[in-house]
Order: structure tokens, then sequence, then C-alpha cells
């Protein structure tokens, strides 16, 4: 159809939002760039002129303790929440402050919440298949058909996240452990640029964890990671950059050793960190 | 083709199934068996019927937007009063000449009210395809500007429910007026035709208690259709957690915005066969507690199980019938105590119990928690 | 209650058999139809449930009464007669589904029922299609005439009319506020009567004021204080109420607070009857007029009659009478004598006979079937006495014959309606000379037969 | 034509007065002079068709120094007055029990004892009967009455002064005691002077806003004197202009009125919709049962309305709380976080007790009288004058609105329920009973109702149906407002209120009432939340 036409057509997403496309421009390096962010509520700085990089491919872990804007930040990215100041670009050409959350989510950037939110009432199998990076406008959502590559990429997903025996049943029976896992599957069926997770292993068993870590690890390279976590165990094992967050700016930045032996870092937060860490 | 793909489902099989042979049933007891005999299915057991069709299919409309969308709306009495006036006005033009004043173009009570000429809105309304295409757009821009508003700004819940409510009920002091060249409080009534065909003879009213049928037939398929698609899923998905359907990418408001007008569509539908079979549209269609019964039939029958909500209209209906009859006294306490007990005991309604014994005979999950494999695979 | 409970079971649960469509349960005693046909069938279509049980429940007990008494005189042609009460529920489509139920399934030979405009307006046509006798007890806006109806209520020149001239002639009365509620009888009315005063009294614009409001309209502050600024311009001013049901408190109590006087602008009320007092403290309305065809106050011994088996009946010592149930009263007689006349219950027949016949009213006089289906009544002007009754202060000097199309409206003024043969006409138009309309087709089909 | 003056006993009124009475009546023709003192002729001329020849019967009866004079007319007035129909004998009827009337005779005033009414005919009066009555007694008034009825009297005068009348009244007017009845009387007779010509008179008259003045300077406008036209036009100008201010004075008080009884109707809902998050359909069967409690508090007290209401109060608000602890037990706390449902439920109850009280009652409405403290109007000026009982209503929702502040800000409760509102499992988990919160925030919000129905019926129809025409209203207040805020409540009802009432007059009442529902829901699109959004747990609706 002409240009014109696809102006007027209001459920179009043009192509280069639709992550199969995806022109993300990473020739400068960084996929993800926020500059002098700033959110307060009602007074209260959040986030308070963040600067934030992350190179395509890079997998980063973000620590903090509570309350030092980690969540916040990934409203931000995701567009949940509107910065008072400052820039989001994602890869040089996505400003990410003039999109709403679908929009960002079909740039390639996908999310898993802090509490795991899978659809309930759905089969894990429709979980997946609403997940699946597709033509998401409403009339392909109708006349979607569950071609043979679809149902092979979702097998394929749940066999990586180890859900193949429970696929029809509704994702409302699972054990936390195995929403995570959903959620987690939820994410590589979008196949996504960067990839925000929250929290991932919060409640998991140390075999769950480590399945977690070759996961996310995986992952890194094709695809952009920033994980937020408290369990240090967790991220020494999977970090090569590592972020510390304080008071909605960044306090520290480097690998894990650096960080801990950063005495500002160690007094702020590996000295707190001892409970939360347990 | 994924109109078709209910044709593959259980449920949608039997369902259809069991309104066929209804309606033959009750179209061959009705002309085969003489009168008199205990069999014999008067036609004004044939008009009450045809009703409750009607009735089926509005239920139906309902269960789309609340049970799947999970939008509460107190307002699809009006989208089903557009269509039934929609059909009306068609009627009043089929009178010609016939009416008590013989005005070829005006309807009786314009010509005694002192309208010079026909208002603007009237025209094109002599014209059955013209009508009948209104029956679905009417009620569908209503819906379209109305959702296009509430769901933009995520109008949602109880705010939702109770703005809906607000716009019914403006409507229905909006049509009482009789400025607004709709017949006022008195509506549009004593029709003679539809499509050549007499209302007023006993074989046009068994015509539109099968076409009642056909309709909701339809409707149920296009429903189950679209909740057994992908976008019925999306549907679901918004109902139990919006913010994560967005995050994958789902322009939530849109999947709302086009579920909440084919709803509204179907209403319309539904509206403009009523009217017909009633003989009668005036605003009272419009009043906010006509739509919060609505909800009711559906919640008796259960949310979330299209045929439920066929079975709830029924049933509601046919108690109403029942009991006005019987003790009219009793009705509403009938009715206001049915609706405490649905909502506190039957939260999953007649369908939820169905449901419940046919899982508890072969252990699959009923289609009202999830779509069919067949449909899916 | 319990003559109805036995009839109508049999037909519901047949409509309960077919709705679940199982052959088995089809018809369960279906032939309990057949058993009573000895009993002559009366119809009673008035909503016993919803917002109009107010006024309606009283008219189901009338008839009920009035049935009773005939019955205990004998019966008519022999034969008991026997109340069969639907209730239609204030719902007006149910109107029509309920008279269907009265004729087709009950096959009763008359029916009396209705009393808002719209409900009348959908049971017309399956009356017609039905060919049954529905008498219709409320004054309404006319502009109707129909075959199978018997208008026993006032049409507007038996109401407003005689009404306007009461305050012009007697109060001289010349800058009017014409006040109702928005449906189709204050429309008409009062568009009858803004011509009526141009036409007669040679009122100017300026001097009339219309104002609509909706049902139940409850804040009057707003337009009592227009109607006093109105009514102080020092020309007498007057009040035609067309107001409805239960927004009249809310306005009374207003017009008492805001101190207008019946003495200065006095209110006179179509709609407002003795039973739609109740529920206003009438010590400020004192004064306030009401324009009916018949009072509770009249004096007269069929009236105390009346009244008495009314007490006896509702077994309540202040139980009130009004102008519906006196419509009714008039409406049953004269459809008994008509029976009697024709010697059967057969609606033709009954239609031919009960032409001409002329029955006692409760004021004394007595009212007449015209040929329009109309009959004659006297028109009373009623003043609210402390007591919360009326008391007449006027009275037409003779009978006033029902005029089906007002010679006030452009479009009904060449309109007569004559049901005797060989006219057999609702609305024949004098001018065009031919039967207009609705019936025009029936005619053709009738030429063609003979 | 010459008045003759009789010779007049001071019990009555001076001797002056007679011949002002008289004069005032002077248009009648004198035709029963012949039989003064005889009192059955005097009653006998009254019996007659005809009002004319009833009001010169009046006359007679005014000018025949007949002692009972005052007895009939005062009767006449009740239309008490009547006559047995065999004997023709005149009575005075005393009280009326179901079809039987207990009557005196109207000469000796000796007890007849009970007629039934079939033997009475009563002497019927129409509206000019009553004014002719009125006035004559209102002029008597204006010389022995009190200071009210004189200057009631003096204001009737305005425009209706006759010649004869011109002189006792400037007398009058020299002895009168009381400024106000003497301006008032220095108007009745300006307005006699200007319809004579005289400019003066303008002078005394601009300013006023009596209708009857405006009237007369109306007229002088079209005078041929070209003085008095422009006089009379000027006064008229400021007239004018002051109208206009009244007028929007008025327009506002019309719209606090209506505003506070829509804050009185839904600031319960606020509360239980607020802080619970329940959609309570049955609010305005709440608001019922309110008015019905006054309804039965005046039956039960027979004979004092103003003390019924006034125990109404307490009253009210105990049954409306009853029925609503009854309702949250009974139904709602097993529907907790499913308001949706909470709506449906509430729903069904409130039909049922529609129809309860249809059945139990009585489907119409119910007197409820209105007590005289309450009844007439507090008149500012000629043009401007309040209704009394809706400036209750107002005052009462105002001091209700303040309680409901000082409960929530002062009291363990508010706090409680705040801390509740907040965060529900927090307010828990600090030992706080959400429970109990829950069952005192529902009482509280059920007895609020319950006032409101006790104002309402003093303004409405006090009736199974009440309920129905608030409950929508309410909730539009509560949503624009803002749940659970109930500053946001009180600023939403009184706006809606005044907007309503602007609009009305040049929209029309329909009209006015569905723009105001089309800009509710358009600003809910603006703003989802209303006019003063609320954080916590009840924002999630």
């Amino acid at each position: 159809m002409s240009f014109f036409q696809a102006l007027t057509e209001r459920d179009r997403v043009f192509d280069f939002m639709t992550p199969q496309a995806s022109t993300v421009d990473v020739r400068h390096g960084p996929i993800l760039y926020m500059e002098d962010v700033t959110v307060s509520f009602d007074g209260f700085k959040a986030i308070n002129k963040l600067n934030l990089t992350i190179d395509d491919g890079e997998l980063r872990c973000i620590i903090g303790p509570n309350g030092a804007g980690k969540t916040t930040m990934m409203d931000i990215i995701t567009g949940k929440t509107r910065p008072n100041e400052g820039s989001v670009w994602f890869g040089s050409r996505h400003n990410l402050l003039h999109m709403n959350e679908p929009e960002i989510a079909s740039l390639g950037i996908g999310r898993k919440f802090q509490k795991p939110t899978v659809f309930e009432a759905l089969s894990v199998f429709e979980n997946l298949e609403l997940a699946m990076a597709a033509d998401k406008r409403i009339i392909p959502t109708l006349t979607a058909r569950l071609t043979g590559e679809v149902k092979d990429r979702i097998d394929e997903v749940l066999e990586t996240i180890g859900l193949t025996a429970l696929r029809y049943q509704p994702a409302g029976i699972l054990s936390h452990g195995q929403k995570q896992w959903l959620e987690i599957g939820m994410l590589l069926m979008q196949r996504p640029r960067l990839l925000l997770v929250d929290e991932p292993v919060a409640g998991m068993t140390e075999q769950e964890m480590e399945r977690t870590a070759e996961l996310l690890t995986g992952l890194a390279g094709k695809q952009s990671v920033v994980v937020v976590e408290h369990d240090m165990g967790f991220v020494r094992s999977i970090a090569r950059q590592v972020t510390v967050l304080h008071q909605g700016s960044v306090l520290a930045e480097g690998t894990m050793d650096q960080v801990s032996s950063d005495p500002s870092v160690v007094e702020v937060y590996l000295g707190a960190d001892d409970e939360e860490a347990a | 083709m994924w109109l078709t793909r209910p044709f593959n489902e259980r449920s949608t099989q039997i369902f259809l199934l069991i309104l066929t042979v209804a309606v033959i049933a009750v179209t061959v007891l009705h002309l085969a068996v003489p009168a008199g005999h205990p069999l014999y299915v008067s036609g004004y057991t044939v008009g009450l019927l045809g009703k409750y069709l009607t009735y089926a299919l509005l239920a139906v409309a309902v269960d789309l937007v609340w049970g799947y969308l999970g939008i509460l709306s107190l307002g699809h009495g009006a989208f089903f009063a557009i269509g039934g006036y929609a059909m009306g006005m068609y009627l009043m033009r089929q009178i010609g000449d016939r009416g008590t004043y013989g005005d070829p173009i005006l309807p009786d009570f314009m010509v005694f009210l002192n309208w010079d000429s026909l208002p603007w809105f009237w025209y094109g309304f002599d014209m059955a395809w013209f009508a009948f295409a209104m029956v679905l757009i009417a009620p569908g821009l209503l819906a379209l500007v109305f959702g296009w508003l509430a769901f933009r700004s995520r109008v949602t819940g109880v705010y939702l429910s109770i703005i809906t409510q607000a716009m019914t009920f403006a409507l229905m002091l909006a049509f009482f007026r009789n400025e607004m060249g709709f017949g006022g409080n008195n509506g549009l009534t004593d029709f003679r035709e539809l499509l050549g065909f007499d209302l007023r003879s006993g074989a046009t009213r068994l015509g539109l208690f099968i076409a009642s049928g056909v309709a909701l037939a339809l409707g149920y398929v296009v429903c189950r259709s679209i909740v057994g698609s992908k976008l019925g899923r999306v549907c679901v998905a918004t109902r139990d957690a919006e913010a994560r359907t967005r995050f994958l990418g789902y322009r939530v408001e849109r999947f709302q915005l086009f579920v909440f007008v084919v709803s509204a569509m179907l209403a319309g539908v539904a509206g403009a066969l009523y009217v017909p079979q009633v003989g009668i549209i005036n605003p009272s269609e419009f009043d906010p507690i006509f739509s919060i019964e609505i909800v009711l039939w559906v919640a008796l029958g259960g949310r979330a199980s299209l045929y439920g909500a066929v079975i709830g209209a029924v049933l509601v209906n046919y108690a109403k019938t029942v009991f006005t009859g019987v003790m009219p006294d009793a009705w509403l306490f009938a009715l206001g105590g049915l609706f405490v007990f649905v909502t506190v005991f039957l939260p999953q309604g007649v369908a939820g119990l169905l449901g419940h014994l046919k899982r508890r005979r072969d252990d699959e999950p009923s289609d009202s928690e999830t779509p069919d494999k067949e449909a899916t695979a | 209650m319990t003559t109805f409970l036995r009839k109508t079971h049999p037909k519901t649960s047949r409509v309960f058999s077919t709705a679940l469509l199982t052959a088995a349960m089809m018809g369960t005693s279906a032939h309990a139809i057949a058993q009573d046909e000895d009993p002559i069938k009366v119809g009673i279509l008035h909503s016993l449930s919803g917002t109009m049980a107010i006024s309606e429940t009283v008219l189901k007990d009338t008839v009920e009464m009035l049935i009773e008494q005939q019955n205990e005189a004998g019966g008519l042609l022999g034969r008991d007669i026997e109340a069969v009460v639907v209730d239609p529920a204030s719902d007006w489509p149910l109107f029509a589904e309920r008279a269907r139920e009265l004729l087709e399934q009950e096959e009763v030979d008359v029916i009396f029922g209705n009393w808002t405009s719209v409900s009348r307006k959908s049971v017309l046509p399956v009356v017609e299609e039905l060919n049954g006798l529905l008498f219709y007890p409320v004054q309404y806006e006319g502009e109707e005439s129909s075959e199978n109806v018997f208008y026993t209520g006032a049409a507007p020149n038996q109401q407003s009319i005689p009404a306007v001239n009461y305050l012009h002639d007697q109060i001289g009365v010349e800058r009017w506020v014409l006040a109702g509620t928005d449906y189709v009888f204050p429309r008409t009315t009062n568009r009858i009567l803004e011509a009526y005063l141009k036409e007669e009294f040679g009122v100017a614009d300026e001097d009339i004021m219309v104002n609509y409001t909706p049902f139940g309209h409850s804040d009057w502050q707003n337009i009592v204080s227009e109607i006093s600024r109105f009514g102080s311009e020092g020309k007498k001013t007057a009040v035609v109420s067309t107001i409805n049901g239960d927004a009249n408190v809310p306005f009374y109590r207003e017009l008492g607070n805001q101190g207008i006087d019946a003495a200065d602008i006095p209110v006179v009320a179509f709609s407002v009857g003795a039973e739609a007092l109740t529920g206003i403290d009438t010590s400020p309305l004192v004064g306030h007029l009401a324009a009916w065809n018949y009072f509770m106050s009249v004096d007269s011994d069929a009236n105390y009659d009346f009244i008495d088996a009314w007490l006896a009946h509702t077994g309540e010592d202040d139980a009130v009478t009004n102008d519906p149930m006196e419509a009714h009263y008039i409406g049953f007689n004269m459809w008994v004598e008509a029976v009697q006349k024709a010697g059967t219950t057969d609606v033709d027949a009954v239609k031919d006979a009960i032409i001409g016949v002329t029955v006692p009213n409760l004021s004394g006089g007595s009212a007449a079937m015209m040929p329009n289906h109309h009959i004659t009544k006297p028109v009373m002007i009623g003043e609210i006495q402390d007591n919360g009754q009326f008391a007449i202060v006027w009275q037409t000097p003779s009978t006033v014959a029902g005029d089906a199309w007002s010679d006030y409206l452009p479009g009904s003024r060449d309109l007569i309606s004559d049901w005797r043969k060989p006219m057999e006409c609702g609305n024949y138009n004098v001018v065009e000379n031919r039967c207009m309309g609705s019936n025009a087709e029936e005619q053709a089909e009738e030429a063609l037969a003979e | 034509m010459r008045i003759p003056c009789y010779s007049w006993t001071p019990r009555v009124m001076p001797r002056i007065v007679t011949c002002l009475l008289i004069s005032l009546l002077a248009w009648f023709p004198m035709a029963v002079q012949a039989q003064e003192d005889d009192g059955q002729a005097l009653l006998e001329a009254l019996d007659t068709r005809s009002f004319d020849d009833k009001s010169d019967a009046i006359t007679a009866i005014i000018e025949s120094e007949h002692e009972r004079a005052d007895v009939w007319l005062q009767a006449l007035l009740d239309s008490d007055l009547q006559r047995l129909k065999d004997s023709g004998r005149f009575v005075i009827a005393l009280e009326t029990a179901g079809l039987d009337v207990t009557v005196e005779d109207a000469m000796t005033g000796e007890a007849i004892g009970e007629v039934s009414r079939r033997d009475l005919d009563r002497l019927t009066i129409n509206n000019a009967l009553r004014s002719q009555l009125r006035s004559a007694i209102s002029l008597v008034e204006l010389y022995n009455g009190e200071q009210d009825a004189r200057l009631d009297a003096a204001r009737r005068l305005i425009g209706n002064v006759e010649e004869e009348q011109v002189e006792p009244l400037t007398n009058r007017m020299a002895e009168e005691p009381s400024a106000a009845v003497r301006h008032r009387l220095n108007q009745a007779l300006a307005v006699y002077r200007l319809n004579q010509g005289d400019v003066e008179a303008v002078e005394v008259l601009s300013g006023s806003l009596n209708s009857n003045v405006r009237v007369a300077l109306n007229r002088a406008t079209q005078s041929e004197d070209p003085l008095v036209v422009d006089a009379a036009t000027t006064a008229l100008a400021d007239i004018e202009q002051n109208l206009k201010i009244n007028r929007a004075a008025e327009t506002l008080y019309f719209g606090l009125s209506m505003g506070s009884v829509l804050v009185l109707a839904a600031i319960g809902l606020a509360i239980t919709f607020g802080v619970m998050g329940v959609i309570n359909m049955a609010h305005g069967e709440l608001i019922m049962l309110g008015a019905y409690t006054t309804w039965a508090m005046q039956q039960l007290l027979p004979g004092q309305p103003g003390l019924a209401l006034i125990l109404a109060i307490p009253a009210g608000f105990m049954v409306s709380a009853l029925v609503g602890v009854a309702i949250e037990r009974g139904v709602i706390q097993f529907l907790k976080g499913r308001p949706l449902e909470t709506l449906l439920a509430t729903f069904g109850i409130s039909l049922i007790l529609q129809q309860l009280v249809r059945t139990v009652i009585s489907p119409l409405n119910r007197t409820v009288i209105t007590p005289e403290w309450m009844s007439g109007s507090l008149v500012v000026n000629d043009a401007l004058s309040l209704t009394l009982n809706r400036m209750y209503v107002l005052g009462f929702a105002l001091v209700v609105f303040a309680g409901l502040i000082l409960i929530m800000r002062h009291t363990r409760l508010g706090l409680e329920v705040r801390a509740v509102t907040q965060n529900r499992n927090m307010a828990r988990s600090m030992g706080i009973r959400a429970t109990r919160v829950d069952i005192m925030t529902f009482a509280l919000g059920s007895g609020v109702a319950g006032l409101a129905g006790v104002a309402l019926s003093q303004l409405t129809n006090v009736g199974p149906n009440l309920g129905q025409n608030y409950i929508i209203d309410s909730f539009m207040v509560v949503v624009f407002g803002g749940v659970g805020n109930l500053w946001g409540t009180l600023v939403a009802g009184m706006s809606l209120g005044i907007i309503n009432q602007v609009l009305e007059p040049w929209a029309g009442a329909v009209l006015a009432k569905i723009i105001v529902l089309v800009f509710i829901i358009l600003f809910i699109q603006k703003r989802p939340r209303g006019l003063f959004p609320q954080k916590g747990r009840a924002a999630e609706g």
C-alpha cells in the first residue's frame, strides 16, 4: 500500500518499529544511552542525574540498596514513567521519551517484572504464543494461525525453560519458580535487542539459579541484558560489568572486584548487603 | 479462515445443534400442530421466544466485553436501543401515507407536534439497506467515539462502568425530549410492514423468530471465533494483566476498542430484531436499570462462557414472564435475591457449574478457562 | 388474585415447556383452558408493579369490584364474569405482549386497561390485529380513534378547553403559563391550548409561557421563580399544569415556599387527582385548581354509593376515588349494557351495539357513547380545600361530547370519526372526503370482498 | 355613591374603617340592605350558585353588625360553613371523620353532633371570594393587627388604593408606629398619586422592587406628561439594574441549595466507595430509609412535626447505619476486592429494599409535614426571598460535612480509616482490625445516607422510588470530585448544582442535566481520577 495509506492506518506499526526488521542503530557502540535523567515523585528525587550506557550485546548487572532507583530506572526505559529531565536513547536513532510502552516493546526492549506476572487464565503455551515477536496489529492478530515454525519456536523455548510437560496447563497453577521461568521464556519469544530483568532468581532454588545464570549469559552477545539483582552470589556468577546505584545516581561502575573494593560502595552498600544477600 | 475455526469446537457444535433443533421444533409445532392440541405452540409463545432470543444475543454481546475483556459495561442497553431505533425509524417510514393523518413523509407524531419537515437524521431510513446498515453503524459509531475517549485515557474498572451508565442515562433523557424528533416518551410504534411483510401476520412473526435464531447463531459464531483467536487471548491477557500486555507490545486500548465496537454492533442487531417483534421502541430501553439487568443475565449464566450468557438471558426472562404473571409483587424480590445469590455464591454462574461437572467427569479444562486445543493446534 | 392464579398457570407452564423445548413437558394441562368457556372473561391490563403501579393498581381493584357487583346481580347473560388479571409491570413492550396473551391465550371478551399514552399506543396494534375490545379510562391527548378502543377518559376538549374558559371568564386571567412534563399528553394539550388562546381570546405570544420538565423532576426552584416573575407583570396570570404524577409534590411544595398564593397565581392541574395529593401537605395549596370530569367530593347519591362500595372493597376508611375510576365505572356499565343489548359478547356485535348506549355517571348525570368511541362528560373545576379534597367551584351546564380530533390542530382539523355504518372510519377527512391512513387498506379489502 | 356610616361598637373596629371597608367593597350593588341583623337571611343569601351574588352576600354580612359575622366569614373561608339539606339549617363543620361530620349550629353555635356527609351542602367559595375575605380581614388588621399583619396588609394595598381610602390611609400613616409599615403605606399612596399623574410620587417609588410599583411605573411611561415619562423611565432603569443583581443572587442560592442536596446524597457514598472500594448501589435506598424514618417519627408524634423531624435525625442515622451494617456483614464482606461484583449484589439489595417498602408500607408516597419554622421563605427584599426549607437543608449539609471531616481528621476511627485506605495490609500488620474498620466505615457511610434522607423528606417525594432518583447523580458527584476525597465531593456537588441552575433558564431542565452528564463523562477522560485524585488502594478502583 502507498505510504500515505500507511500513515492513515491507525493500527499500522511501521516497519522500522517491528523487532524483526529492527533498525536499531548501534554503529556508535551503545544500545542504551541515558543522560542526566531525573525523576522526582512529589519532591523526592527517585532518580537523580543518572547517566548510564549499555553497549550492544553487553550483560550488565545493576545493584544497589532498596530505594536506589533500580526499578524506577526500568520504568523509565520501558516508558512506564516519564522523567522530569534528561534524555534516553535506544541506539542512536530512537528517543524513548517520545514513545509509549507498546512502541518501545516492539522496538525490541523486553522486560521481566520483579513480581512474576504471567497470564494465569491462559495456558503456558498461549502465554508464549502471545509473547512471540509477531505482527501485533488487530486484524493480523485476529486471523493469526499457528504456523509450523511458530510451533517449533515455542517448543524450543518450552524446552529451554523446561515447561514442555506443562504446556497446556493454565499458567495460574505454576509454582513461583516456574512462573519466573515462563516469564523469561516470554522474553525470549520477543527476540528483544535489550532485556531488562528484574530480580530473576528471587525465590529460586540453587540449581534453578544456575540454569538462569547459564541462560542469561547465553543470551548476552545476541542480546544486551540488564539484570537488577540483590543476590550477590548470583551477580558475581554472571557479572562482567557491574553498576552500583545509590540514591538515584551511579555510585560506581566496573568489574565485580573493582566495585566491591570501592570504599564508598562498601560503605553504602555491601555493608548493608549481608542480610539482603542471605 | 478464522471465522470457520469455531465449527471445530465441541461446545460451539453442541450449542448450534441445540439452537437449530429448538428453532425448528418451535416452527414445526407452531405450523403443523392444530391449535388447542397440547403440543401446539401459539403465536404468543413464538413471539415470546423470539424476544428471548434477541435478549440472548444482547447477553452474548455483553459477555464478550465483560467476560473476555473485563469491561463491565452498564450502558449496553444504549447500543441495543439505538439499533432498535434505527429499525424503528425504517418501520415508521414504511407506514408511508397509511398514518392517521395520511402524510406521505412525516410520521404521525411529527404531524400533530407540527413538524413542518423531516429532520435530517431521518433521511435515508425509507431505504431498507440504509436502515439496516445504520443498525450496525450507529451503535458502532457511538461505541467507537465513547470507547476511543475512554480507553485512550485508560479509564478502567469502576470508573468505566459508571461513565457507561452516565452515557445511557444521558441518552435516555435526550430521547425523552420531544424536540429530539424520536417521538419522545411514546417512542416509535404502530408499525405496519417490514420488507413488505405485514408485521401483524403470524407468519411474519414466525419469520422474525427464525431470523432471531439465525442472528443469535451468527453472533455466537462471530464472538466464538474472536475469543478463540489469538486476539481473544490478548483480550484475556488484557483483562488479567493490562500492563504486562502492553510490555509485550500490544496496543491494548485498540484491542479493547475493537472488541467494544463489535459488541456494540451485535447489541444493535439484537435491538433491531427486538423492535419489530414487540412492536414498539421508546426511551425506557435506555434505562440504566435495564443495562444492569443484562449484566445479571450474563452473571447468572456465567461470565466468559458465551453459551452461559444465552442460558442466563433465557432463564431470567422466562422467570420474569412467570413471576410478573403469577405474583407481580414477588418479582423484584426474586430478581434482587438472584443478584445477591449469583454474585456471592455462584461467581462462575450456571456455565461454571456445568464446566465444573464436565471437568469432574473427564479431567480437561472447560473452554471457559482455556480455548479448546483443537482450535489452537 | 386467586382467580388469575388459577388462570395464568397453564399458559406459563406451556411457555416454560416450549422454552425448554422438551416435547415431553409440552402443553402440560393445556386443556385447562378448554374447561372454563362458561364464564365471560374480562381482561384487566393494569401495571401492578413498577412506576405506574401507584396509579394503576386501584383501577384493577375497581374493575374487580365492578365484576363482583355484576356477579352478585346475577352475572351477565346468565353467565358469571371472571377477571383475568395480568401485570404489564409498567413496561411498554410488555403491555403489547400481555394484551396478546389476554386475547390469544385467555381469549378474553373485553379488556379494561392502560394508563399512560405510550402503553395504549403499544397495545393498539395488537388489539386491532386480534380484533379485541379495549376500554381506556384515562384523560388523554386525543388524536386517535380506533375501531377496537373505547375512550372513557376525557379528550382535550372535555378538560383543558373548558378549564381555560373558566379561568378566562370567571377569574379574568390574561397571562398563561403552560407547564407540563415532557411527553405527548402535555405537548398536545399545550399545542391545542396555545392555538385556542390565540384564536379565541387573542392572547399575545409574550403572554404565553410554555415550559417542559422531565418525568419525576424534583428541583423546581428556577421554574417556580420564573413563573412568579412572569406573573408579576400586572396582568392576572394562571398556570395550566400538565405536570405528571410524582413531579407534582416538589412542584407544589416549591410554590408554597416561594409564597405563590392561589389568589395571586392559581394553578389548574389536569393530571393531579386526590390520590396524587397524598404525599403533599395541602395547607399551602388551598385554592389551587384541578379540572376533571369527576371529583370524590361530587354530591350525588350515585357517588356516595360508589364511595361506600369502594371503602368496603378496599377496607380502608381513607381510600380515595378518582376520575379514571369513574371512567371504568362508566365503561364497564356501558359494556354490560351493550352485551345485553347484543345478546352476545361477540366483539363486532358489541361494537355496533354500544354506540349510543347511555349509562348514569357518578355526578348525577349520564354518559353516552358517541359514534367516535368517546363519551359525553361533564367538566368540573375543583379547588383544593384544606382537607386535601376538591370543592367543585364550577361545572359545565351540560355534558360535553369527547372530540377525537382537535379543531385547533392543523393536522386534524378536517378529521372526524364515526364508527357507524356506512362511514366506519376513525379518521375521515371531510375535505378530501376519504378515510385517511390507518384503515385505508382494510377499507380496500372490504370493498373487494363485497 | 354615598356610603352610610353606621355607629360601630369598638369591639370590631373603629368607625372610620367601616366606611373604609364598605368603600373598598363599594363596587357591589347594595342589594341586601333590607335584611340586616337577620342572620338566617344573611346566610341564605350565601347559598347561591353565582359567586357574584355570594360576594354581595359577604359584603352584607360585613356590614351587618351581627355578632357571629366574623365566625361565619372564617368558617366560609375554611369552607366549613355548610347547610343541612332537609331542614335548610346552617351549620359549621368542626371535624370530618370518614363519611360523618361533627357540626354546630351556625346561628347559636350549639353543638349538633354527627351528621352524614350526604345530608350536607357545602357553601363553596372560589379564589375571588377568598381574596375578598382575606383583604377585608387584613384591612381590619391594618388597624389592630400585629406588626407583620399590618405590614402584610400595607403591602396588599400597594397598587390597590381606592380614592375613598386615600384620606383614612394618610391619617393611619400618621398614627402608624412602625417605620416599615409607614414606608409601605407611603408607597401605596405614592402609586395612587402616580396613577393620577403626580411626578413627585416617582421620588418615593424609585428603588422599590415591588412588582406592583414596577407595573405602575411602566404604566407611567405611557403617560402624556413628558416629566412623568422620563422620571419613570429613569426610576425603572435603576430598578431593572437592581433586579439583575438580585436575580444573580437568586440563581446562586438555587445552585447552592441543589448542590447541598447532591452533596448530602453523595457524601455517604464518598466514604463507602472511597475507603472500601465498595460500589454501593443500595445507597439510594439507604437514603430512602432515612426519609421513611422521618415519616414514621411524624406518625409517632402526631401534632409535633418539628420535634419529630429533629428526632428523626439521630433515628434516621441509626436505621440506615444498621441496615448498612447488615448489608456489609451479609453480602459485601464476601466480595472483598471484587468491586464490580459488589455493584451487582448491592443493586440486587436495592431492588429488594424498594419492593419491601412497597409491600410493607405502601406504593403510594407518604406525606411528610414541613414544620412551621421551615416553611415559607426569608424575604430579603421584594425581589429576592430565600426559601427556608432549602436554607435549612443547605445548613444541614454543611454541618454534616464538617462533622465527617472532624471524624476523619480527629478521631481514632478516622485515623484507622485513613490508614486502611492508604495500605490495607500495612494497616493490618500494625494491629488495626481492618474488618472492624470496614464495618464502622460502612455504618458511617450508610448513616450519612440516612441523614440525607431526613433532609430530602423536606424537599421531595417520600416514596419507594426516592433512592432511584439520586443514585446516579450521587455516583457522578463522587467520581467527579475524586473517589474517597470528602472535599472533592463537596466542591463537585456544589459546582454541579450551580452549573445546573445556571444552565437551566436557557437550556431547560432536561438539556441542562444532559449537558452536565456529558461534561462529567468528558472530564473523566481528561482526569480519570476526578477533581482531587486520591492516592492509595481505593484509587485502583
